[in-house]
């Protein structure tokens, strides 16, 4: 056989439409992760990793089939490192992945919907689905002794679901929910859902959104008015771009987010400056991950194959093993090469369970003195 | 006290902010009906037009915060705006001569300069995304707060507090100079006299001696005044960010219609109605009434009036009903 | 054949038609005549259907019919024609024409796909019916000329040849002759009054020309203030104080000062 | 030039744009551009009679588009057994209830003089009947919305095929017409009411009605999941994986020298083509005879003069309400298709720019009044709008060649280059505009 | 209408109107009022003029067209002879192909409309010739626009004129009937205080008692020195007061005249002024 001199991969993220803005520094992570095997250049014995990107739209069902179309039978990637949205990633997966045969693995469709979807197994994320969160933000809530709160979430399946598990996880714990309001994204101006929020009360707010979307603009509209001082921050929440941004106000405020007791995010985070973008995006470290497990799954597979690397994505993401952090790509080609097991735990703390998606183990964490602070884990 | 404790409830979480609020969607909505108005079409390109000089005046911003210029209090921004007005300035005047006058020249239909300025729209929202990124940008500086909550509650003893962004009182003050300005403009200087002339009848106003040219001309420089401040109250109020400068443009028109378009009084009437409806008619009124009636009458429920699902559909329920019975708007506007 | 009673429109406060009653008999071409701003337009309108009056009724042949829409009342058989003219100008003149019968089995979508046939018989007598109207107007040679693109007083005259396109019972002008060249309009007045004879029509003709008036009309009625002034024979109206007073004038002052200049 | 001659030069161009897409780079983008292209193309059809042929400006295409996409999932889904016993029937009663009180408001309205009796029996009324509505309808929907959340949580489609539906393959076909139907009764309702107003403001109160009528898509979940979305609606032709797992399609695939996926994933989509191409050729033959028949030149000359045509008799009301229905029945026979090609309904996808604008501009850019021009012109700007974010970035890249490898001014335009589709579609509209303003073409 | 491809919605519909170049106000002040030919030429002469519309076919072949000081100028002839766009060719508001437009000795054959208003001439358009949302005190004022001095006089003198404008001051004119109309549409032209003032059908759809107060008015205009150009086709009452007058046919003088002179042509009469 042929040695393999090239490999392939498809990144396809909403680079226009509402997520454009966390969206770059995701395409930044998986690039980060395919400059790293490509310096180290052992992959597969010697092959180079190339990138083609894809535009998703996020929202745009019939565009993102196209462009994932364009780069599977056009550019011929060996996977696909995408979609954003669950939306365009269950109609890429259904009308070109499996259809021809791709793996695909998304780093922030979160949707509980994607768990069952049919996939032949070639569907995985890092990103937990929503419904494990709803449990154990309950969890965090409880231990703090806040049974009142009310809940604004982003108006997609992302915001709804996350509302929907947390809610009935809460209420079934005893908590009451005083309003779950949805608000849009793409607004400015906020003011009438905080006005609902506030009218509403709770002893917290829960902001089911994004950094730096609707959910920013609640907050920052809820401290301004006096609406609330407190914040509950789930995943897409947590970044230190939004505690720059608001500053002072969000001291308090605490949340959870996927991870584990790993110095993972931290490697990441400071590879990511050195690089050049801003590592705590939301899911910046999610794309970072999909994308090294991608090629470690290839290394571990001995192969560019989706129909033969697929099989050894949960092998190389979950233990035994040795444990993988960023920044150690080289070291786990290494590794699998020798025929040695390993434990990619990454940036986000990577653990895959059920058909293939991230287990949902979380980090707790608080906001002190304009940092975010982990105090314990989940 | 309960009543006061109600009322400074209801002044914080809806008259304030709707009232910024909706100050920001009249300045926009007046550049729209004067494009209606003057040079009679729906301009879809203003939300984008706003989206430019807002990042017009953010990288100004940015520069004058660099070498260490900033107004003190006030918002570095301000100082900017000229910079960015005058930019804006020239990229509605050279789109105007690359793109619009072609199809005034040819007496095109207005849906034709409709589509036009929908290409305009796409070619702008590219251009301004290159030029500042898709990110959310955050460059209002100075002092955040007039009026605190807990200066109010201090100074008043009440149980709830009243903020006053100062982003919010400036706003207000400078839609206020701004629309004054602009009527006494139209409607007593003969420049204005004469826009609003060519805007009836174009040939009778050039019989008249007017210049249609410079007709255009003021136009668009009032438009992109318009369409700059309005942008950058708003970024200042909130944060500026592309993609949401094109959304607004749904709401900025429904104000425009709302008050009838084509007319500079109902611009600013249907900007504040449209942000006080989007922000009263979800409004759950359970906490005002807790204060306001007997404990034995406390609600239980929100009160609502419509579940906020529908929060967003608000100012299009608005428009439709306040068309239905008024079909040119509230303030008859012009219909081609 | 209508009857008129009391009609009132009101634009805001003002009343534009205050309380107007009048009839027209079957058969006849009455003349409408009235200083500017008399109502007449807006009389035309509220009985054509374009306005909705504020009190008042109409009647037509004994049928109530105040209020009835344009439409409605052109199945009926009251035409009009309009002050500018109204062609449909992307259209050709023969198409102007043979767009004006009602109940064409080809406007309802259903038989343009499914009843060709009976579509193709209809249009052949319908163009030759339009070619006819064009003939007898004298402008046959314009029947493929867009209708946008043809003179003014062309226009008028295809307005005319429209109410010819249909056995209409009634039919309004209002001011056929203004701006209409007076040779021209003499042919018009030809055509009215063959349309008269010929055909039975009862004409309502609003004009400012007194010659013309004088030429088809009687009676003649004179509006002012959106009331019906004075009624009778050109002859008659003429001698009226009120109407001198109000419409007629005297006549130039000037006249002799600048002729002899 | 003559009309056909052009007709004929602009469909080779864009035949051409088409099969040189499938030439160069590959057939099932090519195919895919093609799909979507002929469901744009039937959109474009749609508002084209609306605006072309009675001037009637609607710019809420997006509502009916999205209408056409629930009729899918409502027909062509499975029903979801347990969601309709736990609450099925109890919603349909709070709809029922609702609806009753709305006819009685109306009889109250039509049959009382009025007065103070009238408003106080008419706000009676609306209050008790909105209370009874609600106390019904909201048990029902909750109870609805408790089954299984995560996957179900409504109350599914009409499909009693087994397998998911699939073994009823042919229900989405029977789909793609009643979300025609759907959107033609919303279109009715709508019309009614907005129909009265002129060019901009009824364009603006259909922008307005589209986006609450996605608002009610977004947050009736019971209805359609909502933000939740549908995923895996059956499909009316074979699935990939079947075919590549199918023996006798391999070896067919094999005697043309295909390998199985790659005939597969053509195959199917082939399938699609004749379907989608089948109700356009429909659909523009029927649209093509009314346009030259007497229909269409009343419908002309009611554009021409709305005053006039009345004054002829021609009844501009209804006549508007007609073109108005079919016009948005055709945008929700498309809709039905496009959800049924997606596989899926996303409500959050329902975007103006992409459902609205771009329609109006395949419109405008085709030729507005011609019916070959609009659909020739949905293809062309379906493909322009595919071809600029797939070719844009490599295009960019290529450009930038010249600039060294690290600099951050080639860096910037490189990472911009997905928003150079708004630019470029932006350039090519407006070029087109200038250099041929009604149109490719135009009408006549 | 023009044959454009875009079709129109406002205006006198014809694109030539607003050609390209049409510079801007020149800042000089119209003396206003008097007028002095210069030796030789006539006051106002469109020469030979040929042109039509856009792109379209020529509209004018070889049209002669003058008027003197003091002198009242008429132009009768069939519709769609080429009346109106001989005036609009005289205001520059289509392409003279060849021949040329003098004012006062000078050629303007290049001037811009707008730059003709400000050299002292004055239209009244044969339609669409008021603002229609302005107020009917608005319309006068527009007249006025060039002139920098007070005009509150002419304005007094237009009420004077047209009583009723007076009364309906404050209404916007679109709402006027149709013979009001056009008399703010000549009151408009009467505050500019022009040199030369055009009419095209100032009389159409006015009522018998207007027309002869407005015939009136004419001429004790032309009386203080104001060359009048007009088209009518209430052609007798015209041609009885005209000192010269035009017969237009197709585009070319057909005959030529003293006003008195053609009405008592008996072909004239016959062809133009309906037997
Ligand atoms: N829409 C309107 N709003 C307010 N006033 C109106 C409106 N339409 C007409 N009028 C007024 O009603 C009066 C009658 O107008 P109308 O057009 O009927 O006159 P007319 O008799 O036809 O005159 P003319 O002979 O000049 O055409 C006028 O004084 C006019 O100002
Ligand atoms: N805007 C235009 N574009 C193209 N052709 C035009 C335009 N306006 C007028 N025409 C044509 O020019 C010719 C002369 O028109 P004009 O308006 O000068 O006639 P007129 O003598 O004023 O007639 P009337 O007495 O009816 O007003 C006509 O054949 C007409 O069709
Ligand atoms: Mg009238
Ligand atoms: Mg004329």
């Amino acid at each position: 056989q042929d040695p393999i001199t090239e490999v392939k991969i498809g990144i396809e993220l909403g680079f226009t439409g509402p997520l454009e803005s966390i969206v770059p520094a995701m395409a930044a992570g998986a690039e980060l992760a395919i400059a790293e095997v490509n310096t180290a250049g052992t992959l597969l014995g010697g092959a180079t990793v190339t990138t083609a990107r894809a535009d998703s739209t996020c929202t745009d069902a019939g565009a993102a089939s196209a462009a994932a179309e364009g780069l599977v039978t056009g550019e011929m990637v060996d996977a696909i490192m995408g979609a954003d949205c669950s939306g365009v990633t269950s109609a890429i997966l259904q009308n070109v992945a499996r259809p021809n045969g791709i793996v695909m693995i998304s780093p922030s469709a979160t949707s509980p919907a994607l768990s069952d979807a049919e996939d032949d197994g070639l569907f995985f994320r890092t990103a937990p689905s929503d419904a494990r969160q709803g449990v154990v933000m309950t969890d965090v809530l409880m231990d703090r002794e806040i049974t009142n709160v009310a809940l604004t979430y982003t108006n997609n399946d992302y915001g709804k679901g996350l509302a929907d598990a947390f809610q009935a996880a809460f209420e079934a714990a005893g908590g009451t929910v005083t309003i779950s309001a949805a608000h849009e994204d793409g607004k400015g101006d906020y003011s009438s859902e905080v006005a609902a929020l506030a009218a509403a009360g709770g002893d917290v707010l829960v902001v089911a959104g994004y950094t730096d979307q609707g959910g920013k603009g609640i907050i920052q509209n809820a401290l301004d008015t006096g609406a609330f001082d407190t914040f509950v921050l789930p995943d897409g929440m947590v970044g230190q771009q939004l505690v720059d941004d608001i500053g002072e106000g969000l001291t308090g405020s605490f949340g959870q987010f996927p991870g584990t007791d790993s110095a993972g995010a931290e490697t990441f985070q400071a590879m990511a400056t050195e690089a050049g973008f801003d590592g705590t995006g939301a899911f910046a470290g999610e794309s970072y991950d999909a994308a090294a497990l991608i090629m470690l799954a290839m290394e571990a597979a001995g192969s560019n194959e989706s129909a033969v690397f697929k099989d050894h994505v949960m092998d190389v993401a979950n233990a035994p093993g040795t444990e993988i952090f960023p920044g150690e790509l080289a070291k786990a080609i290494e590794l699998l090469k020798a025929g040695e097991d390993i434990d990619y735990v990454g940036a986000t703390a990577v653990e895959l369970i059920g058909n293939g998606e991230s287990a949902g183990n979380y980090r707790e964490i608080e906001i002190r003195d304009g940092a975010i602070e982990t105090v314990g884990y989940r | 006290m309960e009543f006061l404790n109600g009322l400074v409830f209801l002044t914080n979480f809806v008259v304030v902010p709707a009232l910024a609020y909706g100050a920001q969607l009249a300045i926009g909505a007046l550049g729209v009906t004067l494009v209606y108005a003057i040079l009679r079409f729906s301009n879809f390109a203003h939300g984008d037009t706003m989206a430019f000089g807002t990042a017009v005046t953010i990288k100004v911003t940015a520069l004058l915060v660099a070498l260490g210029i900033t107004l003190g209090p006030l918002p570095t921004a301000l100082l900017a705006l000229p910079v960015g007005i005058a930019a804006t300035m020239l990229l509605v005047l050279g789109t105007d001569w690359l793109v619009y006058k072609f199809y005034r020249v040819q007496r095109a239909k207005p849906v034709i300069l409709v589509i036009v300025s929908l290409g305009v729209m796409f070619v702008l929202n590219g251009v301004t995304r290159v030029f500042i990124g898709v990110g959310d940008i955050q460059f209002a500086d100075g002092a955040r707060f007039v009026l605190t909550v807990q200066q109010f509650k201090d100074a008043t003893g009440l149980d709830e507090g009243l903020a006053i962004r100062t982003t919010q009182a400036i706003t207000l003050v400078t839609a206020a100079v701004t629309v004054a300005a602009l009527f006494w403009f139209l409607n007593r200087t003969r420049t204005g006299k004469s826009m609003r002339a060519f805007s009836d009848n174009e040939d009778l106003a050039l019989l008249s001696g007017i210049d249609p040219n410079r007709v255009v001309r003021v136009t668009w420089l009032i438009v992109a005044a318009l369409a700059t401040i309005a942008g950058v109250l708003y970024g200042l109020d909130k944060s500026f960010k592309a993609f949401t400068y094109f959304q607004l443009l749904l709401p900025i028109f429904a104000a425009a219609i709302v008050g009838g378009i084509g007319n500079p009084v109902g611009a600013i009437a249907g900007g504040f109605l449209i942000a006080f409806a989007e922000v009263t008619v979800t409004y759950p009124l359970k906490k005002v009434l807790t204060y306001w009636l007997p404990d034995s009458m406390a609600p239980d429920g929100l009160v609502q009036l419509l579940s906020g699902d529908y929060k967003f559909a608000v100012s299009f329920m608005i428009l439709l009903i306040v068309l239905l019975f008024r079909p040119t708007g509230l303030f008859k506007g012009q219909s081609i | 054949m209508i009857v008129v009673e009391n009609m009132v429109k009101a634009f805001g406060g003002f009343h534009a038609v205050d309380g107007a009653s009048l009839t027209i008999t079957e058969g006849s071409i009455t003349g409408l005549i009235g200083p500017n701003g008399a109502g007449k337009t807006t009389l035309f309108n509220v009985i054509a259907g374009v306005l909705q009056p504020t009190s008042g009724t109409v009647t037509m042949q004994g049928q109530d019919i105040t209020g009835l829409p344009p439409h409605a009342l052109f199945h009926r058989g009251l035409l009009r024609t309009f002050q500018i003219a109204h062609e449909f100008p992307s259209m050709t003149c023969r198409e102007n024409l043979m767009m004006v019968p009602g109940s064409q089995s080809g406007e309802s979508l259903w038989n343009t796909w499914f009843g060709r046939k009976r579509i193709a018989d209809e249009e052949r007598a319908l163009r030759a019916r339009a070619d006819e109207v064009l003939d007898f107007l004298t402008v046959s040679h314009l029947a493929d000329h867009k209708a946008g693109q043809i003179s003014g007083g062309q226009k008028k005259l295809l307005e005319l040849g429209r109410t010819m396109m249909v056995d209409a019972k009634i039919v309004f002008l209002d001011e056929v002759g203004a701006g209409v060249n007076r040779t021209l309009l003499n042919t018009i007045g030809d055509a009215i009054i063959r349309l008269n004879k010929e055909r039975g029509y009862t004409f309502v003709v609003i004009e400012h020309d007194m010659d013309f008036i004088g030429r088809l009309c009687d009676p003649v009625i004179c509006m002012a203030e959106g009331r019906v002034l004075a009624q009778g024979t050109l002859a008659e109206i003429k001698a009226n104080e009120q109407v001198i007073e109000a419409y007629l004038g005297t006549g130039l002052k000037n006249k002799d000062q600048v002729a002899g200049a | 030039m003559t009309d056909s001659l052009r007709t004929g030069l602009f469909a080779a161009f864009v035949a051409g744009l088409i099969i040189a897409t499938g030439a160069l780079d590959n057939w099932n983008l090519a195919l895919v551009i093609l799909n979507y292209g002929l469901i744009s193309a039937i959109m474009a059809l749609g508002v084209n009679l609306q605006w072309g042929l009675a001037g009637l400006f609607n710019v809420g295409i997006m509502g009916f588009v999205a209408l056409g996409g629930l009729a899918s999932v409502l027909i062509s889904m499975p029903p979801v057994a347990a969601a309709w016993t736990a609450g099925g029937l109890r919603t349909l009663a709070g709809l029922a209830i609702g609806a009753v009180a709305i006819v009685a408001l109306t009889a109250v309205y039509r049959r009382m003089a009025a007065g103070k009796a009238r408003t106080i029996v008419m706000l009676a009324l609306t209050v008790a009947g909105f209370f009874a509505f609600r106390t019904v309808f909201d048990g029902g929907v909750a109870a609805i919305e408790a089954v299984n959340p995560s996957l179900t949580g409504y109350l599914g489609g009409a499909n009693f095929g087994g397998d998911a539906g699939r073994d009823w393959w042919w229900m989405p076909i029977i789909a793609w017409p009643v979300g025609g139907l759907l959107a033609a009764g919303a279109a009715w309702a709508i019309g009614k009411v907005a129909l009265g107003l002129r060019s901009d403001y009824l364009a603006i109160a259909t922008l307005g009605i589209a986006e609450i009528i996605i608002a009610v898509i977004k947050n009736e979940n019971w209805l359609s999941r909502g933000v939740l979305n549908v995923t895996g609606l059956p499909r009316p032709v074979p699935y990939e994986t079947d075919l590549q797992a199918d023996p006798a399609f391999v070896a067919r695939a094999a005697d043309l020298g295909f390998d199985a996926t790659l005939a597969s994933t053509l195959w199917v989509k082939l399938l699609y083509a004749g379907l989608f191409a089948t109700f356009l050729i429909v659909l523009l033959f029927l649209a093509q005879r009314a346009l030259h028949s007497p229909w269409g030149r009343m419908m002309r000359a009611i554009r021409d003069n709305e005053v006039a045509a009345e004054a002829m008799g021609k009844d501009v009301t209804r006549r508007h309400l007609q073109v108005f229905v079919i016009g948005s029945a055709i945008c929700g026979l498309a809709g039905a298709m496009m959800t049924t090609l997606d596989g899926q309904m996303t409500p959050a996808g329902y975007q103006p720019l992409r459902f609205t604008f771009l329609v109006w501009v395949m419109v405008i850019v085709g030729g507005s009044g011609n019916n070959f021009g609009a659909v020739l012109g949905g293809l062309l700007i379906w493909w322009l709008w595919v071809a600029v974010g797939e070719y844009g970035p490599d295009l960019m890249i290529w450009v930038t060649s010249a600039l060294s490898e690290d600099s951050t001014l080639r860096a910037g335009l490189v990472d911009s280059a997905p928003q150079m589709r708004y630019i470029v579609m932006g350039t090519v509209l407006l070029m087109i505009l200038r250099f041929s303003p009604r149109g490719i073409l135009p009408e006549r | 209408m023009s044959d454009s491809p875009y079709q129109d919605d406002r205006g006198n519909k014809d694109r030539s109107i607003t050609r390209a170049g049409g510079g801007g106000t020149s800042q000089h002040k119209p003396s206003g009022g008097t007028a002095r030919p210069a030796p030789g030429t006539p006051f106002l002469i469109g020469e030979a003029m040929t042109g039509g519309y856009g792109k379209g076919p020529d509209i004018l072949h070889a049209c002669t067209i003058a008027v003197e000081p003091g002198e009242i100028a008429v132009i009768v002839g069939p519709n769609g002879a080429g009346k109106s766009t001989a005036m609009k060719a005289m205001f520059g508001m289509l392409d003279v192909r060849s021949g040329r437009v003098m004012l006062d000795g000078e050629d303007i054959t290049a001037l811009s409309p707008q730059d003709r208003v400000v050299k002292g001439m004055g239209f009244v358009p044969q339609t669409h010739n008021i603002f229609a949302t302005m107020t009917v005190e608005e319309n006068l004022e527009m007249g006025a626009f060039i002139r920098r001095d007070d005009f509150h006089d002419t304005m007094t003198q237009v009420y004077d004129l047209f009583p009723i404008l007076k009364e309906k001051r404050l209404q916007p004119a679109g709402q006027l009937s149709g013979g009001q109309r056009q008399q703010v549409a000549v009151g408009r032209a009467l505050m500019t205080k022009p040199k030369v003032l055009m009419l095209d059908e100032p009389t159409a759809g006015v009522s018998p008692i207007v027309m002869d107060e407005l015939f009136d008015r004419i001429i004790e205009v032309a009386r203080t020195g104001i060359p009048i150009l007009m088209v009518e086709q209430n052609a007798r009452q015209a041609l009885e007061i005209a000192d010269k007058a035009y017969v237009l046919v197709q585009g070319a003088n057909a005959h030529t005249g003293t006003g008195r002179e053609l009405l008592a042509d008996p072909d004239v009469r016959r062809s133009f002024l309906g037997g």
